[in-house]
């Protein structure tokens, strides 16, 4: 009881501290990153924008990497699904682009970049706005369907529904939109602009920037609000939680809605960024970002934005060593070596595990 | 065994019987219905790959007018194989497939694969079985040419060739591209990236043996697998290296389009890219072909197709493609109907036979005959004592911004 | 087998029968098989199955179902009985037909017998499960899923980037076949492989049965019930756990070389993830834990996905019938998975053909609620 | 319960979320730890057998904090041979923690337990060494095959080299998961020092209970006992495919045995009975036969009387003393019923908040005004 009353309590002063380290680290971090990259490469403007890669990269995976931290934080269920549902989060992103097919009312109806700035803002905002609400929803019946009737089941049961759930969505949207890529136009300008000797996109600031945002916004509401604290509670002893009067299902929905709307900010990035989706990207993304909650110490948000930030690198210097072909089995040589020797990830706490 | 046996031979008595019966009607089929199997994966992402195959193939049956010789021609459902399992072509599916082929009586000759790794274990029992096999798409050395280990493939008959392609083999196609490259565009410095596939890959390696071979220079390659999503990483590291071209090989189900799109993100809008016929897959009106998903982006694509690019029947070929199916033709869609012709064309020669077992021979020797003139929507060709088809003559197409399409620039043969 | 059940049911000798098998599992486990192997040509040449495709096709069809029953078996000692996720079983089913490989075909050079290549193909497997299961199984059950998962994706990579030493994508052609004395194995004669595969399965069901029943068996589910309990009664959790792993591997080396020489090619894209997730769908369809549950499940599934849908698709446009006939079943499939594995999972989670222990533990949510807060009110006490 | 296996229901729940993970209050001075490390190492060595003091158990200044609370805080505790004693206070008293902490479910932050004088556990010493050293010898076999290769460039060594060094990983990932004494005297020898394993004080004979019962609850008793049976069950994965005589003998004795104990703590018959379905007194009864099943010295009780009736109860400790007349165990009992204890308990100590306030007899421990005190608050049951 008490260690819960203890939790409930709004972010002290601690936690402050140590969000600025968190920064400071992360600062050092990619300084770090650069400089090795520029000792490989031998040239500051690549090595400048493969940085800017990497951390675009690695904001997309955070994302969709929070979606499953914070669903097994609160039910300890690996719900395969979500990257099935990011997938889904881009077609939609897509389909609000165009309006095809059946979204003529809320439709965009472009084709092609839009430079009129005000424009534009109003347009991602509904990009947005759309994908997001969407995507949310549909995790939370996905939840209210597949899992919660499984609440009480063996473990290995909500999991295979998962699976079972990835399989569903992944072949209804082929059957939607068939097997090959559908170009998405890329509403944002391409412009760039020179930066340590590099040309950075306008589209990779605005992603890595609107995922930071984003992340603030989700610790506040984690760390400061009712329904946060109910969440955090609820994630360290569920019948604690129900007995100090928090709504279980409530909680559980809730979770599920902002993980499925972090998937659906994604999905925006995703269409915007590669500009174009396929009915298929959603198990390696959901493999990469699951990689990345795993490797961060799943059920720990930090953990999670940081092994997604990891991962991206990781690929992203494989890559720029002309090892593309290597980077995935790199990436889990890494996920495995790292729980070899801290079990729980990165940030997960490591107790309790010897039994 | 023994039932299954006594089986099939009261199945031929019966359609022998058939026929006498219809023997009276003049005509075409009055020997009895044959079957034309196909074989082509037809889930996930090559389903778009395997379509426009199909039609190209039911297409030439009715241009033929659904006979041969005394031969009546038909494709039903039931002799179009899918050896795709679990949303990808899966050879284990592909061995099962063609062992039920084998055994169908009806089935005169089978079309297909598309993966040389079916092929692969195709080959053995369509061999050991003497079934006439021809290939639209596989273009891996190694499935015909002994040097290459093909005998180990085809044990049962070493010398009784009954494995046929249209396309000629990766180290044409390949070379070819390097040689536009160096003496056309006049390129020297070329970035490779490959899609990890039987097909992309092979090609890429002829390409590079080639170029390196001419005085090229490959600044680097990579290798993505057709899940790949962020290129950015890659192409950002090749920009560095400075290539004066970009090579890429595979299709485009496996990424094509995308490192397209990613190389002139990456600031290479300018830096040609060139692919082999597996972008070669109609014009941008074309749903899922290169150019569709491309768009403006393909202004500097150029692609090669192992077919003559400019001879007179083509062009009425894709009209009536177009007319039929009302999408344009693929590459493929012309290979596919090309080895149809080739079938028909030997049931024509082979004449008549006792029974199907006695025909289905009859029609694999006259098909491989080296000495036959074959003329097809794909041009004149001969196939030589391996099964590969004399024709080595590569097309090459450049972006044509107006038409949305490509437009056939030159090609180059390398029989001579 | 469910054929005999159903006729006997009501038969009085019934309860002997039982009675006497129960006494002799392992002899009523060869016994169901020789019907099976028996039963099955007759199967298939009766109406509709008889329409479908010719006796021969579905022998050989029933020898590559086999092959997933052997994968479901051994998966189902991972999943079922010691209740670890194992996300990329089909990697075991890879290195066991590389090894085959390796052992015997031109490109190497080498030709061992066949028989001792089953031994081999199962040894190696074994020791890479070893291998990933030793630093991994220590970790909690749902890391192991993303660290099975991850081994699954790199296997095949391997495979297809070391060139040099796997002919990359083209893969390894060109297999001998096996070679027993007396025996022909050619690729139009199903038979032998049929025979062969019949006598694999049974052997691998009986020992799985027995150890299933053993000593050991009981750890395993008793780490599936509850690990802390069994660590703090003695059992070593890991080294029992790596015993499932590395048994249910040495299962999937067996499948491994057995596909390999009946194929005559290894390569990469045999062994992709979907593979594994099919297989896992199987052990949950058929009824995780109990062997009868898996096999059936294996063998039902694979028949149903590469005959039954197929046919399905024939029939229906050849007979032009309405709506039916623009339907790809095949496309379908893995909805199709999809759908059973969730619905199952709701409203049948002990599976088609469960074992009863497994029946009473699914089923038990209530019971686990009710447990549960007797604890709480412990708790408070 | 949702929570994962390993972390027993009381204990202050894992943070899951946020920035509290970061937590690790380090807060107790470097020298006491680095006194505790060496007094660790001297002691850990001694064989199990040896033990002059006539202790079966010796805590000594044992601490545990999770996160911020101090759930033990420097206690000090020891069990003679032969006797009852009793571990009391009132709720969150950290009784349980402890027991945890003896039974090697957790590392304490700082002190030592001993068994027989040999020190099992505590805080670990260099444990991030260990996973180096499975890797170590890989490695420099590695490298020096490597060398041989380059100087013989032949690919048959370098196959040999490749096969060796597998071998060597898995020999060190295998016994550092077996954990035989020639690999624990290594870590020793090498400064590390890591914690016996529940299952390694089990073999030290130390067999225990929980709180909130933790029996297999789909298992039958027969199988619950089998399970607590099996560090003395000898029977290899050989014996049980090929079902030698030898298993099948043993399997027979063990399920006599089996009956005994049963027998022995009153569940005459029910061996059949799942355990879930039995009634909550002999599901207490069941967990102690499954205990009694490894043949320990020292049996660890936690509440076993917990939510008892007053009939119930006594039956229990009828138990208890007769667990000491007729098998001459020694008990370690925790309670925070104080009335329960003091009829069989030779000797009673005493927590509250983590501390130990009081020792002694009984009626020393009823009449100590701190005690008394305490337990003002928080009557008991």
């Amino acid at each position: 009881m008490t260690s819960v009353a203890r939790s409930a309590s709004p972010a002290s002063a601690p936690s402050l501290i140590r969000r600025f380290r968190l920064i400071g680290f992360s600062l050092i971090g990619i300084a770090v990153y650069f400089l090795i990259l520029r000792l490989m490469l031998g040239n500051t403007g690549t090595a400048t924008q493969q940085v800017a890669n990497a951390l675009t990269l690695g904001a997309i995976y955070a994302l969709v990497a929070l979606g499953y931290t914070m669903v097994y934080g609160i039910i300890e269920l690996i719900n395969f699904a979500h990257g099935d549902v990011f997938m889904v989060g881009s077609f939609v992103a897509l389909w609000t682009v165009t309006s095809d097919p059946w979204f003529q009312a809320i439709g965009l109806h472009q084709t092609g970049t839009v430079t009129a700035l005000p424009l534009l803002a109003l347009y991602l905002l509904v990009m947005f706005a759309v994908s997001m609400t969407v995507v949310g929803l549909l995790n939370v019946t996905i939840e209210r369907l597949a899992y919660r009737p499984l609440r009480h089941a063996p473990r290995v049961a909500p999991l295979i529904t998962a699976i079972g759930v990835s399989l569903i969505l992944q072949n209804v949207i082929q059957i939607i939109v068939g097997t090959g890529d559908r170009p998405s136009p890329k509403i944002i300008p391409q412009d760039a602009f020179p930066f340590l000797g590099a040309e950075i996109r306008f589209v990779n600031v605005f992603i890595v920037v609107t995922a930071l945002i984003l992340m603030y916004i989700l610790t506040l509401f984690v760390g400061r609000t009712r329904l946060g604290r109910a969440m955090r509670a609820t994630a360290q002893d569920q019948q604690a939680a129900q007995l100090m009067g928090v709504d279980l299902n409530q909680t559980i929905a809730i979770t599920f809605l902002i993980g499925g709307a972090l998937a659906g900010a994604a999905g925006v990035f995703q269409s915007q960024y590669f500009g174009f989706v396929r009915f298929d990207l959603g198990f390696n993304a959901g493999l990469k970002a699951f990689t990345a909650a795993v490797l961060g110490g799943i059920g720990n948000l930090t953990g999670a934005v940081l092994g997604g930030f990891l991962i991206a690198f990781v690929e992203v210097f494989a890559a720029a060593n002309g090892q593309q072909r290597w980077s995935q089995a790199i990436v889990f040589v890494v996920l495995i070596t790292v729980l070899v020797f801290r079990p729980a990830g990165l940030l997960g706490q490591q107790i309790g595990e010897r039994a | 065994m023994k039932l299954r046996q006594v089986g099939a031979i009261a199945g031929i008595g019966v359609l022998v019987l058939a026929g006498c019966n219809q023997g009276g009607t003049s005509g075409g089929g009055s020997k009895g219905t044959v079957n034309i199997a196909i074989e082509l994966p037809q889930q996930g992402s090559e389903k778009a790959a395997s379509d426009p195959i199909i039609n190209g193939i039911k297409l030439a049956v009715k241009d033929a007018g659904g006979v041969a010789g005394n031969y009546k021609i038909e494709i039903p459902n039931s002799v179009i194989y899918d050896d795709a399992k679990d949303g990808a072509h899966d050879p284990q599916t592909g061995a099962q497939n063609m062992s039920a082929i084998a055994a169908n009586a009806n089935v005169i000759a089978v079309i297909g694969p598309l993966n040389s790794s079916v092929a692969k274990v195709q080959i053995p029992i369509s061999n050991e079985a003497g079934l006439l096999q021809c290939s639209p798409a596989n273009t891996n050395e190694g499935l015909t040419k002994p040097e290459f280990g093909a005998l180990d493939i085809r044990k049962a008959n070493p010398n009784k060739i009954n494995y046929v392609r249209v396309v000629t083999t990766d180290d044409n196609q390949g070379p070819a591209a390097a040689k536009y490259i160096l003496e056309v565009l006049k390129k020297t410095k070329v970035y490779i990236i490959d899609d990890t596939e039987t097909f992309g890959k092979g090609i890429s390696d002829n390409f590079q043996k080639y170029l390196e071979a001419n005085g090229g220079t490959v600044v680097a390659r990579d290798g993505v697998p057709k899940t790949t999503t962020d290129y950015s990483a890659i192409l950002t590291a090749a920009k560095a290296k400075g290539p004066e071209a970009i090579y890429f090989g595979g299709v485009t189900a496996t990424g094509g389009a995308r490192i397209l799109k990613a190389a002139v993100a990456a600031g290479m809008a300018d830096v040609p890219y060139i692919g082999p016929d597996g972008i070669y897959d109609g014009s941008g009106a074309t749903k899922d072909s290169f150019l569709n998903l491309a768009g403006d982006d393909a202004k500097n694509a150029f692609a090669t197709a192992a077919a003559v690019g400019d001879f007179p029947g083509r062009a009425d070929f894709e009209a009536k493609f177009k007319a039929e199916y009302n999408t344009a033709p693929t590459g493929y869609s012309a290979t596919g109907y090309a080895c149809a012709q080739v079938v028909i064309d030997a049931i024509k020669r082979a004449g008549d036979a006792a029974n199907m077992g006695e025909l289905r021979e009859k029609v694999r020797a006259a098909a491989v005959d080296p000495s036959i003139n074959y003329t097809s929507v794909i041009g004149a060709f001969k196939f030589d004592a391996n099964g590969d088809t004399s024709q080595k003559i590569i097309s090459f197409y450049g972006y044509d911004a107006t038409a949305k399409d490509w437009a056939f620039k030159s090609q180059l043969d390398f029989a001579k | 087998m469910t054929a005999l059940r159903g006729r006997l049911a009501g038969n009085p000798t019934i309860d002997q029968v039982r009675s006497f098998a129960s006494a002799h599992r392992s002899l009523a486990i060869v016994a169901a098989m020789v019907v099976a192997g028996l039963i099955l040509p007759i199967l298939a040449q009766v109406p509709p199955f008889s329409g479908f495709q010719s006796l021969d096709v579905w022998i050989g069809g029933f020898s590559n179902a086999g092959v997933f029953v052997l994968l479901a078996l051994g998966l189902n000692i991972v999943v079922g009985l010691a209740g670890l996720l194992d996300l990329g079983y089909a990697a075991f089913f890879a290195i066991g037909a590389y090894a085959y490989a390796y052992g015997s075909s031109p490109f190497s050079g080498q030709h061992f017998p066949f028989i001792l290549m089953l031994m081999v193909g199962a040894l190696v497997a074994a020791t890479f499960g070893v291998l990933l299961g030793a630093p991994t199984l220590r970790l909690r059950g749902d890391y192991l899923a993303i660290v099975t998962l991850g081994f699954g994706e790199i296997v095949p990579i391997v495979f297809l980037n070391s060139d040099k030493y796997t002919q990359g994508t083209n893969g390894i052609g060109g297999l001998y076949k096996p070679e027993i004395p007396g025996v022909e194995f050619t690729l139009l004669n199903p038979w032998p492989f049929y025979v062969l595969m019949l006598v694999i399965v049974t052997i691998v069901m009986v020992l799985i049965y027995r150890v299933q029943e053993s000593r050991i068996g009981r750890a395993w589910m008793a780490i599936r019930e509850d690990e802390l309990a069994a660590a703090s009664n003695g059992l070593n959790t890991v080294t029992t756990k790596l015993l499932a792993f590395a048994l249910g591997a040495s299962t999937a080396g067996f499948a491994g070389v057995f596909n390999a020489a009946k194929l005559t090619l290894v390569s990469p894209d045999q062994f992709g993830s979907t593979v594994s997730f099919a297989i896992l769908a199987m052990v949950v369809l058929g009824g995780m834990g109990n062997i009868w549950g898996v096999a059936l499940g294996a063998f039902v599934i694979y028949t149903i996905q590469i005959v039954i849908l197929k046919q399905l698709n024939a029939f229906f446009g050849d007979n032009h019938i309405p709506i039916l006939q623009d339907i790809n079943f095949v496309q379908y499939q893995f909805l199709l998975y999809g759908l059973a594995l969730v619905l199952m999972m709701l409203f049948r989670p002990e599976g088609l053909f469960p074992s009863q222990r497994r029946k009473r533990e699914l089923r038990a949510h209530d019971a686990a609620a009710t447990e549960s807060e007797a604890v709480a009110a412990m708790d408070q006490a | 319960m949702s929570g994962q296996p390993g972390v027993p229901d009381d204990t202050p729940p894992v943070e899951v979320l946020a920035e509290k993970a970061l937590v690790e209050p380090e807060d107790i001075p470097r020298e006491v730890l680095a006194e505790d490390a060496a007094a660790v190492l001297a002691t850990a060595a001694s064989s199990a057998e040896a033990g002059t003091s006539g202790l079966i158990l010796n805590a000594t200044n044992v601490t545990k904090r999770f996160g911020g609370l101090i759930a033990v805080n420097d206690v000090s505790f020891t069990v003679p041979e032969g006797a009852i004693v009793s571990l009391i206070g009132p709720n969150g008293a950290g009784k349980t923690t402890f027991f945890n902490i003896i039974a090697g479910i957790y590392d304490p932050t700082s002190g030592r337990i001993a068994v027989r004088d040999r020190t099992m556990v505590a805080r670990p010493i260099r444990a991030w060494l260990e996973p180096v050293l499975w890797v170590a010898p890989a490695v420099v076999v590695g490298l020096i095959s490597a060398i041989v290769v380059a100087a013989a460039n032949s690919e048959t060594i370098g196959f040999l080299g490749a096969a060796v060094t597998l071998a060597a990983l898995v020999a060190m990932l295998l016994s550092a998961i077996a954990r035989p004494d020639w690999y624990q005297r290594l870590l020793l020898r090498l400064g590390i020092f890591r914690s016996a394993r529940p299952n390694d004080m089990v073999k030290a004979g130390i067999g225990r209970t929980f709180q909130n019962i933790r029996l297999f609850q789909n298992m039958t008793a027969e199988e619950n006992v089998l399970v607590g049976m099996h560090i003395k069950l000898k029977a290899t994965l050989i014996d049980a495919m090929f079902s030698t005589p030898r298993n099948q003998r043993e399997e027979a004795a063990a399920r006599a045995r089996a009956e005994e104990l049963l027998n022995l703590v009153g569940l005459r018959g029910v061996g059949g009975e799942l355990a879930k379905n039995l009634p909550y007194g002999d599901q207490r009864r069941l967990e102690v036969a499954r205990a009694l099943a490894s043949d320990p010295s020292l049996l660890l009780l936690d509440e076993p009387a917990a939510g008892m009736n007053p009939r119930e109860t006594s039956d229990m400790m009828a138990l208890i003393n007769k667990l000491r007349t007729e098998l001459g165990l020694t008990i370690l009992l925790i309670e925070h019923d104080m009335k329960v204890v003091m009829g069989i308990s030779d000797r009673v100590t005493v927590l509250d908040h983590g501390e130990r306030i009081a020792e002694g007899t009984p009626d020393e421990v009823r009449r100590d005004p701190r005690v008394i005190e305490a337990y003002l608050g928080a009557p008991a049951s």
